[in-house]
């Protein structure tokens, strides 16, 4: 890898960084003004982390180390994760070190992390939160690379910029099997960033929190890196889709120039998504808990289904 | 020559003496001298034979071949170590006063006398003596199943000589058919029970008259094998004598009435155009094999459960001979040897056992590794010896006898399969607590003779890892003569 | 000697006689704890020597001796190659930290004397490389059947424990059938020509049904010591049994063999596969895989749930020789190469990661005396180094980047993956499901890991008496942190294994994985880099960076500073251990999930209860189903059988003399 | 070599219709006493028709199994048996497992089975022995069904000792008998035989006090727990 590649790498992940937080700002700014509520600034989240920094850390007695190092090792494995996902350029130099496997594998990282962490201080709550987000991404997990397979089975690679090339840059096809895809992704997507009708991240309703039940120890920096990597998850899955489902305007080839013109398309890529994603919780209930297997067992089997069309179809 | 003489001559001598002064305090020495001087007869024998080869003596009465060298051999050395096992054994049953002096003085000149009819059962060459020596063992060993003389040793020794008497009632007719057969090609005359001349006209014989014969002498010898359906004396001899005469029986009389049946078929294969006696063999291996098997789950009584095991283990011998062909054979032989060494072993230790608990009922035994950790361990080898469990010999026969059947009778097999792993199931699931888990019984002081055991066992290693050439060549050429 | 100077043969001859002698040495001493595990560390030391000769060996030309022992025909013949050198190189790698850690664990007067226990041990080592270099059925068979009876008497250690020497007999008796139909599956192969040595076996072409026949044989013998469904039954009874040392050895390693068995037999003595084979294995092994991983998800005994882990682990190392034989039968070499690559590769890591938990669990049970997972917890503060290690081993077996759990796991799915349309095109079809099958193993396998790990190590004891647990002595910890480090090598330089790994696919499917010219040590790109690459260090290194970069600009521009008070846990008052998920309720989202697979018993409090107990116990669905039926039909036979028994005299004569009848009747 | 005089071999099957007509005799017997008698009566005829066989086919070793017959089956067996019926008491055989006349239907069907087993060997056997081998094989037969129906002890034995005779009238009719060493042979294991268990039936009656095998009927082999 050459210096400029590894700049430009540098660069996308920054730009992750600095736009996921602003993602989840607007999401909730969706949400808000679909409830007629009157939205809270968009750039709260920045605020919120920003806060949790500066505050000193209250740690339970019987933390153990473990405690403290999960936040810092779930937010490295999703900047790894920022850095694989072609958001701006499909030839960043990182791309080939980790292909979409890969990247399912540091989401499930990230995962198991958060929920060891969860159960460390030993609370109901903390062993709950954890027990439900394992159960939830076994389900979700297989789902995924369902997907991702689906996509590869049509591109006959596993690596993500192989994958937008060909979805992208090929004379335009349709695919009939990413359809099952797209919408098992959604379904994956808005379980795996704590969404509704998974879970719902603006409650600490005790009975149906998930996500919230394992951080609830957690304040200051740890809790902010917390907030900072689940809004990059979201940030992830937003691309990984945009990646997958409308990969144009991503920059070919990694060029400076390139990628920074690939901003503008993917920031409006993501304002559309982000709507939708409010769309789509403000529309729908909360399931109860028991039925997360129903919803999510579909969503493999659209994944699966995918596949198997694609195998039919040979598209 | 001489060494037959002697072989023959020994035990006779002993039995005599025995006979006279058998209840005196050193006569379970003598016994055991006579035995060490039977062996040593024996080795000299077949030093003579690994010298010179099979020979013909005494007016081709006697035959020393490939095939029954080794089995003088090993009944020798089987009855050696039975008389020094059954020396420290019967002296306890006399100080319990199971037995009396003069039941003693019975004892030990029947088993002298049993040693010589399995010798001359095995080294006559002539069909009629051998039908003699096998009746006469039957009379002799009766009188050991019946030494105790309580109402189950009576009854199993009632059992067994009506039903082998009438048995080999049917194997003298089977002879008396086949001299019928013979005496046509042979002429009238004793030429015509030889097994030297009977074999060199084999093919000129009659072929119904020698299927009619062989029918009878199978279910004749085979009634002594232990043949299911014709086993049925078996487990009561077994389980009511004193535990070396279980071990001889075992041992020996069950290796010799197999042997008497293979020389049969040697006959009959020649004479017969199709597979009649093979199929035969086949048949009755596997039924006993299989029954044996699954009557082994229903045994409470340590000795009667290794009973059936025999019959078991005869069945897979059977088999082997069944299959015929070089390998096969060869690893009946190989099995015949093992399993005489390790269940005589096993019945030294089942009656260790019974003596230090008092009991031989399985369930009431628990522990003996903590009893008498010798004793315990002797019974787990000679249990997982008999198991087939390499590196033990058993296991290198029924691994040759398993391979070969996989190509030769591939039918069989899911019966073997089934068969071994019941059989293994219940005999290890009734050892095995036998040997481990909680006592209540305390340590006993006094020492048991193990010796013999771990020398059968030793030797079976042995045979599992290392076949001595000579044997090995001996195994050969009666494999090639049993065809 | 070997062709230039190295008589590997020889050397592994020398491991074997050396470990025998120990044990033998053993013997000598028996109640001698001090001797014993100074025994103990020269097996160690032994075992390192295995792996440098295997090592060695792997880069070699394959090298055959025979000794001067065995049937008079048939001497034992001895072979080593790429295949056998691997599995030693696993066996050492695996076995030396175990011998260290024993040297530290085993106590005096728990069970059998600690001399006897050396001696099974080793015997049980040597017996597992005689069974790797056998190069004829005989020897193979003795070893095997050796390395069952050592093991059977290490799993009946504590024999005075009705239910250990259950597990044991059961164990015995599965490894004996198992034995006997591996024995008619050499039956198969030597085709009826009495020759038993594997060379003469290679030679013979079998016709019509008898490959097919050997096969499963083969399948049937091998899966029941692998512990493939429905032979499963004694894993999860014997390994709990037996020692932790040995439970790792059996698990690590033992399981391994059959492995090889089971390669030998498909893709080296049998002169062709048939894809129908590949698709039973597969199929198979994804069901063990699932059934194991499931049934894992709900056990309350940690090394219950261990072993059931390793049945998942060899289910899926069984589905990938599946896949190897489909594509090898269908002529697709580099795929089928990916596949057996796959398996070789989730063998050597299953040796690492299994040995490395089970030995954590040991030193548990020693600073506890505990085996439910009920019972444990907050481990962590009492045993950083266990609990360290033992991380490590989760995250692995959990499949995670850039552990090396995740790169079997990567290698297998690039093999699902890439299945161009076979020939037979439902299989085509089933490739994808079977893809998602082991994907969803693979998920529920990290569902049980932090079950695993957060039950014993985290939160807070949920008994008192483990309070005073210590940290696991220095030797015990040395063992845990090599195989850690181990964990930690097979996952960052998967590359380098590969390189090893093909010398056995170029033995027995003559491909290689990795390009010949293959120079870059970080890339792995089995097919091509623009279809699938995974470089595990960068990956790791990113990880590592983000993580001290995040820490260090933490601290410098925001001051961490950090105090301490109670858990908040949304402010309730009352907050006591009980009160934390126990291993019952980690497991219930799975049963419910997966009910209908599961035989349970469960007991639910009463209101009115005074003192309310909630229990739960899950039981193997295949024991009702398969074995007690079994065994009663075993009983009602032998019922009949026993009908002519124990009647008067004349009926035994009346069956002699109708068997008399019958003989002449038809005889004629 | 075999000179036949029509006489003699007409005795011969004479001799051999005798055996077999007592052979049925003794299946029908009840009375151990007179069994006894039977049996001697049998032990006499076969000795008669192997001086016969002696005579007609001049094989002077016959003539020497005919003394030990005579010796051994019409004086020596008899006179123990005797002794033993009257030390022990048992002079009635109560009904056997299976009642006479069924017995005797049994009977008669082996007699036509072992008839037509033996036919194939008459066929080339020399003319003396034709159909001799035939009636020497039902008399096996029958004395076989006869050990099977009794419960007594002592018929029990008779049966077996008369199973011999059917063997040893095999013996001589069809081969013109064994070698001498192997029919002294197998005349000392029946003598001894014979011994054995006159000892053995005073100690079943100390321990039983009656010779009826139902006695022997208590079950060993234990049924499954």
């Amino acid at each position: 890898m050459t210096l400029t590649g590894l700049l430009l790498q540098i660069l996308q992940v920054a730009i992750a960084l600095a736009l996921a937080p602003l993602l989840v700002g607007w999401v909730n700014q969706c949400r808000a003004s679909l409830a007629n509520k009157r939205p809270p600034s968009i750039l709260l989240p920045y605020r919120t982390i920003h806060k949790l920094f500066v505050k000193d850390a209250v740690v339970a007695e019987n933390a153990s180390p473990m405690f403290r190092l999960a936040p810092y090792v779930v937010f490295g494995a999703m900047c790894c994760a920022s850095a694989i996902v072609p958001s701006l350029a499909t030839d960043v130099p990182f791309a080939s070190a980790a292909d979409a496997i890969a990247l399912v594998g540091l989401f499930a990282l990230a995962r198991v992390f958060i929920a060891l962490a969860a159960m460390d201080i030993g609370t109901s709550f903390g062993s709950l939160g954890a027990r439900r987000e394992m159960f939830i991404g076994f389900l979700a997990e297989p789902a995924l690379l369902m997907v991702l397979f689906t996509a590869s089975l049509i591109s006959g690679s596993t690596s993500l910029p192989t994958i937008v090339d060909t979805l992208a840059h090929r004379e335009l096809a349709i695919y009939p099997s990413l359809a099952f895809a797209g919408v098992a992704f959604t379904m994956i997507s808005l379980a795996e960033n704590a969404r509704i009708p998974i879970d719902n991240p603006a409650t600490h309703l005790e009975l149906t929190m998930i996500h919230e039940a394992m951080i609830l120890e957690y304040s200051a920096r740890h809790l902010a890196l917390l907030e900072w990597a689940s809004a990059l998850k979201l940030f992830n899955y937003s691309c990984i889709g945009i990646a997958l489902f409308v990969p144009f305007g991503i920059a070919e080839g990694a060029s400076g120039l390139g990628m920074l013109a690939a901003v503008p398309a993917l920031i409006a890529k993501l304002a559309v998504g982000g709507a939708a994603l409010a769309l789509i919780e403000t529309v729908s209930a909360k399931l109860r808990l028991f039925r997360a297997p129903e919803f999510l067992g579909a969503a493999f089997l659209l994944a699966v289904l995918g596949m198997l069309v694609n195998l039919l179809l040979g598209s | 020559m001489i060494e037959i003489v002697l072989v023959l001559a020994v035990p006779v001598v002993g039995a005599t003496t025995l006979g006279a002064l058998g209840d005196r305090p050193y006569a379970a020495t003598i016994n055991a001298a006579t035995g060490l001087c039977t062996l040593l007869a024996a080795i000299a024998l077949t030093a003579h034979v690994v010298a010179h080869g099979p020979l013909l003596a005494l007016g081709d009465q006697f035959l020393v071949d490939p095939f029954n060298v080794f089995l003088v051999a090993l009944t020798a050395l089987v009855g050696f170590t039975t008389a020094v096992f059954s020396r420290g054994y019967m002296t306890i049953e006399e100080q319990r006063g199971r037995v009396t002096l003069g039941r003693l003085r019975l004892y030990h000149a029947m088993f002298q006398l049993f040693m010589f009819t399995m010798l001359l059962a095995l080294l006559t060459n002539n069909v009629g003596i051998l039908w003699v020596a096998m009746e006469a063992a039957t009379l002799t060993t009766v009188l050991l199943v019946s030494l105790y003389r309580t109402p189950a040793s009576l009854e199993a020794a009632w059992k067994y000589f009506i039903l082998c008497g009438v048995g080999i009632a049917q194997a003298l007719f089977g002879t008396i058919l086949l001299y019928f057969a013979a005496e046509k090609v042979l002429g009238a005359g004793g030429g015509a029970l030889l097994w030297t001349k009977l074999q060199s006209v084999r093919a000129g014989l009659e072929p119904t008259v020698l299927s009619l014969a062989f029918v009878f002498l199978l279910v004749g010898y085979g009634t002594k094998v232990g043949l299911v359906p014709l086993h049925n004396w078996l487990p009561d001899a077994h389980a009511e004598g004193p535990s070396p005469v279980s071990a001889v029986l075992s041992g020996l009389l069950l290796n010799v009435a197999l042997y008497a049946v293979v020389r049969c078929k040697i006959l009959v294969d020649g004479a017969l155009p199709g597979a009649f006696a093979q199929n035969l063999l086949i048949g009755f291996g596997l039924l006993s094999v299989v029954v044996a098997a699954f009557l082994l789950l229903r045994q409470k009584d340590i000795k009667r459960l290794f009973a059936y095991s025999s019959i078991e283990h005869m069945g897979i011998v059977t088999f082997a001979f069944g299959i015929g062909g070089p390998i096969a054979n060869f690893a009946g032989l190989l099995h015949m040897t093992v399993h005489s060494l390790t269940k005589s072993a096993i019945f030294f230790t089942a009656g260790h056992a019974a003596q230090k608990t008092g009991t031989h009922i399985m369930d009431d035994i628990r522990g003996l590794i903590t009893i008498s950790p010798i004793v315990g361990w002797g019974l787990a080898l000679g249990a997982l010896a008999i198991l087939g469990m390499p590196p033990f010999g058993v296991f290198a026969s029924e691994f040759l006898v398993l391979t070969t059947a996989m190509r030769e009778q591939p039918w069989a097999t899911p019966f073997l399969l089934a068969a071994l792993g019941v059989g293994f199931a219940a005999i290890f699931s009734k050892v095995q607590p036998m040997i481990f888990g909680e006592t209540t019984d305390a340590r006993l002081p006094a020492r048991p003779a193990m010796l013999p055991v771990f020398i059968h066992l030793a030797l079976v290693l042995m045979l599992g890892l290392w076949i001595p050439p000579f044997l090995a060549d001996w195994y050969r050429a009666a494999a090639r003569l049993i065809g | 000697m070997g062709p230039n100077g190295f008589g590997a043969l020889e050397g592994v001859a020398a491991v074997v006689a050396t470990w025998m002698a120990i044990g033998v040495l053993g013997l000598l001493r028996p109640r001698d704890l001090r001797f014993v595990r100074a025994l103990f560390v020269g097996g160690a030391a032994t075992a390192l020597a295995l792996v440098a000769i295997a090592l060695v060996a792997l880069w070699q030309p394959a090298q055959s001796t025979t000794l001067p022992l065995g049937l008079p025909d048939l001497p034992f013949h001895l072979r080593i190659d790429a295949l056998s050198a691997l599995f030693l190189a696993m066996l050492g790698c695996a076995n030396a930290p175990i011998s260290l850690y024993s040297s530290g664990y085993f106590r005096a007067g728990e069970g059998t004397a600690p001399g006897l226990i050396c001696f099974q041990y080793h015997a049980f080592l040597a017996a597992m490389a005689m069974v790797l270099v056998a190069d004829d059925a005989y020897l193979f068979m003795v070893a095997w059947e050796s390395m069952a009876l050592a093991s059977f008497f290490l799993v009946t250690t504590d024999h005075r424990i009705p239910e250990i020497r259950r597990a044991g007999f059961l164990y015995l008796l599965i490894a004996h059938v198992g034995a006997t139909a591996i024995l008619l599956c050499f039956g198969v192969l030597q085709g009826g020509r009495g020759d038993y040595t594997f060379s003469g076996m290679r030679s013979v072409a079998l016709a019509g049904a008898w490959p097919s026949a050997g096969f499963f044989l083969a399948l049937f013998g091998f899966g029941a010591k692998a512990g493939l469904l429905p032979l499963h039954v004694w894993l999860p009874e014997a390994h709990p049994a037996a020692p932790s040392p040995v439970s790792a050895l059996m698990s690590g390693v033992m399981l391994k063999t059959a492995i090889y068995g089971l390669l030998r037999v498909t893709f080296d003595l049998l002169h062709l596969q048939l894809w129908w084979w590949g698709v039973i294995a597969l199929t198979l092994g994804l069901l063990t895989a699932l059934f194991g991983v499931v049934f894992a998800a709900v056990q309350t005994d940690m090394k219950r749930l261990l072993a059931y882990s390793s049945i998942e682990n060899i289910g899926v190392i069984v589905a990938a020789i599946g896949l190897a034989i489909l594509f090898q039968a269908n002529a697709k070499p580099l795929l089928a190469g990916i596949a057996l690559t796959a398996a070789l590769y989730h063998a050597l890591n299953h040796a690492f990661m299994k040995s490395l938990l089970f030995l954590a669990t040991g030193s548990v049970l020693h600073a506890t005396r505990e085996r439910s997972l009920g019972k444990l917890g907050g481990l962590i503060h009492k045993m950083p180094w266990v609990a360290a290690c033992a991380l490590v081993g989760t995250l692995a077996i959990a499949g995670l980047p850039p552990l090396n759990g995740f790169v079997s796991e990567w290698l297998l799915l690039q093999a699902f993956l890439f299945t161009p349309s076979l020939p037979q095109s439902f299989v085509t079809m089933l490739v994808p499901l079977a893809a998602a099958a082991l994907v969803l193993a693979v998920a529920v396998a990290a569902y049980v890991m932090v079950k695993f790990y957060g039950v014993i190590f985290l939160g807070r004891p949920r008994e008192s008496s483990l309070a005073n647990a210590h940290d696991a002595g220095r030797r015990e910890r040395a063992a845990l942190v090599v195989l850690a480090l181990g964990c930690l090598f097979l996952g960052l330089f998967p590359v380098n294994v590969i390189g090893g790994i093909d010398r056995v696919n170029a033995l027995l499917i003559a491909t290689t994985v990795l390009p010949a010219g293959h120079s870059n040590w970080l890339l792995l790109a089995p097919i091509a880099t623009g279809r699938s690459s995974y470089m595990p260090l960068i990956v790791f290194a990113v990880i590592i960076a983000v993580v001290l970069i995040t820490i260090v600009a933490i601290r410098r521009v925001w001051h961490g500073r950090l105090r301490r008070a109670n858990a908040w846990d949304c402010g309730y008052p009352l907050q006591t251990a009980r009160m934390q998920d126990t291993a019952e309720g980690f497991g219930q989202p799975i049963r419910q999930v997966f009910e209908p697979f599961f035989r349970m018993q469960r007991h639910l409090p009463s209101p009115f209860d005074e003192r309310p107990r909630y229990e739960v116990r899950v039981s193997d669905p295949f024991w009702e189903g398969i074995y007690v039926p079994i065994a009663r039909g075993a009983e009602r036979i032998a019922s009949v059988a026993g009908l002519i028994q124990h009647r008067r005299i004349g009926v035994y004569l009346t069956v002699s003399f109708l068997t008399l009848i019958a003989l002449l009747f038809f005889g004629r | 070599m075999i000179s036949t005089t029509p006489v003699g071999f007409q005795l011969i099957n004479l001799f051999a219709a005798i055996l077999l007509l007592l052979a049925f005799a003794m299946l029908a017997q009840r009375r151990v006493v007179s069994l006894i008698d039977l049996f001697v009566a049998q032990g006499f005829v076969l000795a008669l028709s192997t001086a016969v066989v002696a005579y007609t086919t001049n094989q002077p070793h016959l003539y020497q199994s005919t003394a030990l017959t005579l010796v051994l089956k019409v004086a020596l067996l008899p006179w123990i048996l005797h002794r033993l019926v009257r030390k022990l008491d048992v002079r009635w055989e109560f009904e056997g497992l299976i009642n006479i006349p069924t017995t005797m239907l049994i009977g008669i069907v082996l007699v036509v089975f072992s008839f037509n087993l033996a036919l194939p060997i008459s066929q080339l056997a020399s003319t003396v022995t034709r159909s001799t081998l035939g009636i020497a094989l039902a008399s096996i037969m029958l004395s076989f069904l006869m050990m099977i129906t009794r419960r007594k002890a002592i018929p029990q034995v008779i049966g077996f000792l008369s199973m011999e005779n059917g063997l040893f009238f095999a013996a001589t009719s069809a081969t013109y008998g064994m070698p001498m060493v192997v029919e002294l042979g197998v005349a000392l294991d029946v003598l001894v035989g014979m011994l054995i268990l006159g000892v053995f039936f005073f100690q079943i009656r100390e321990q039983f006090d009656s010779l009826d095998l139902a006695h022997f009927e208590n079950v060993r082999d234990q049924p499954p727990r």
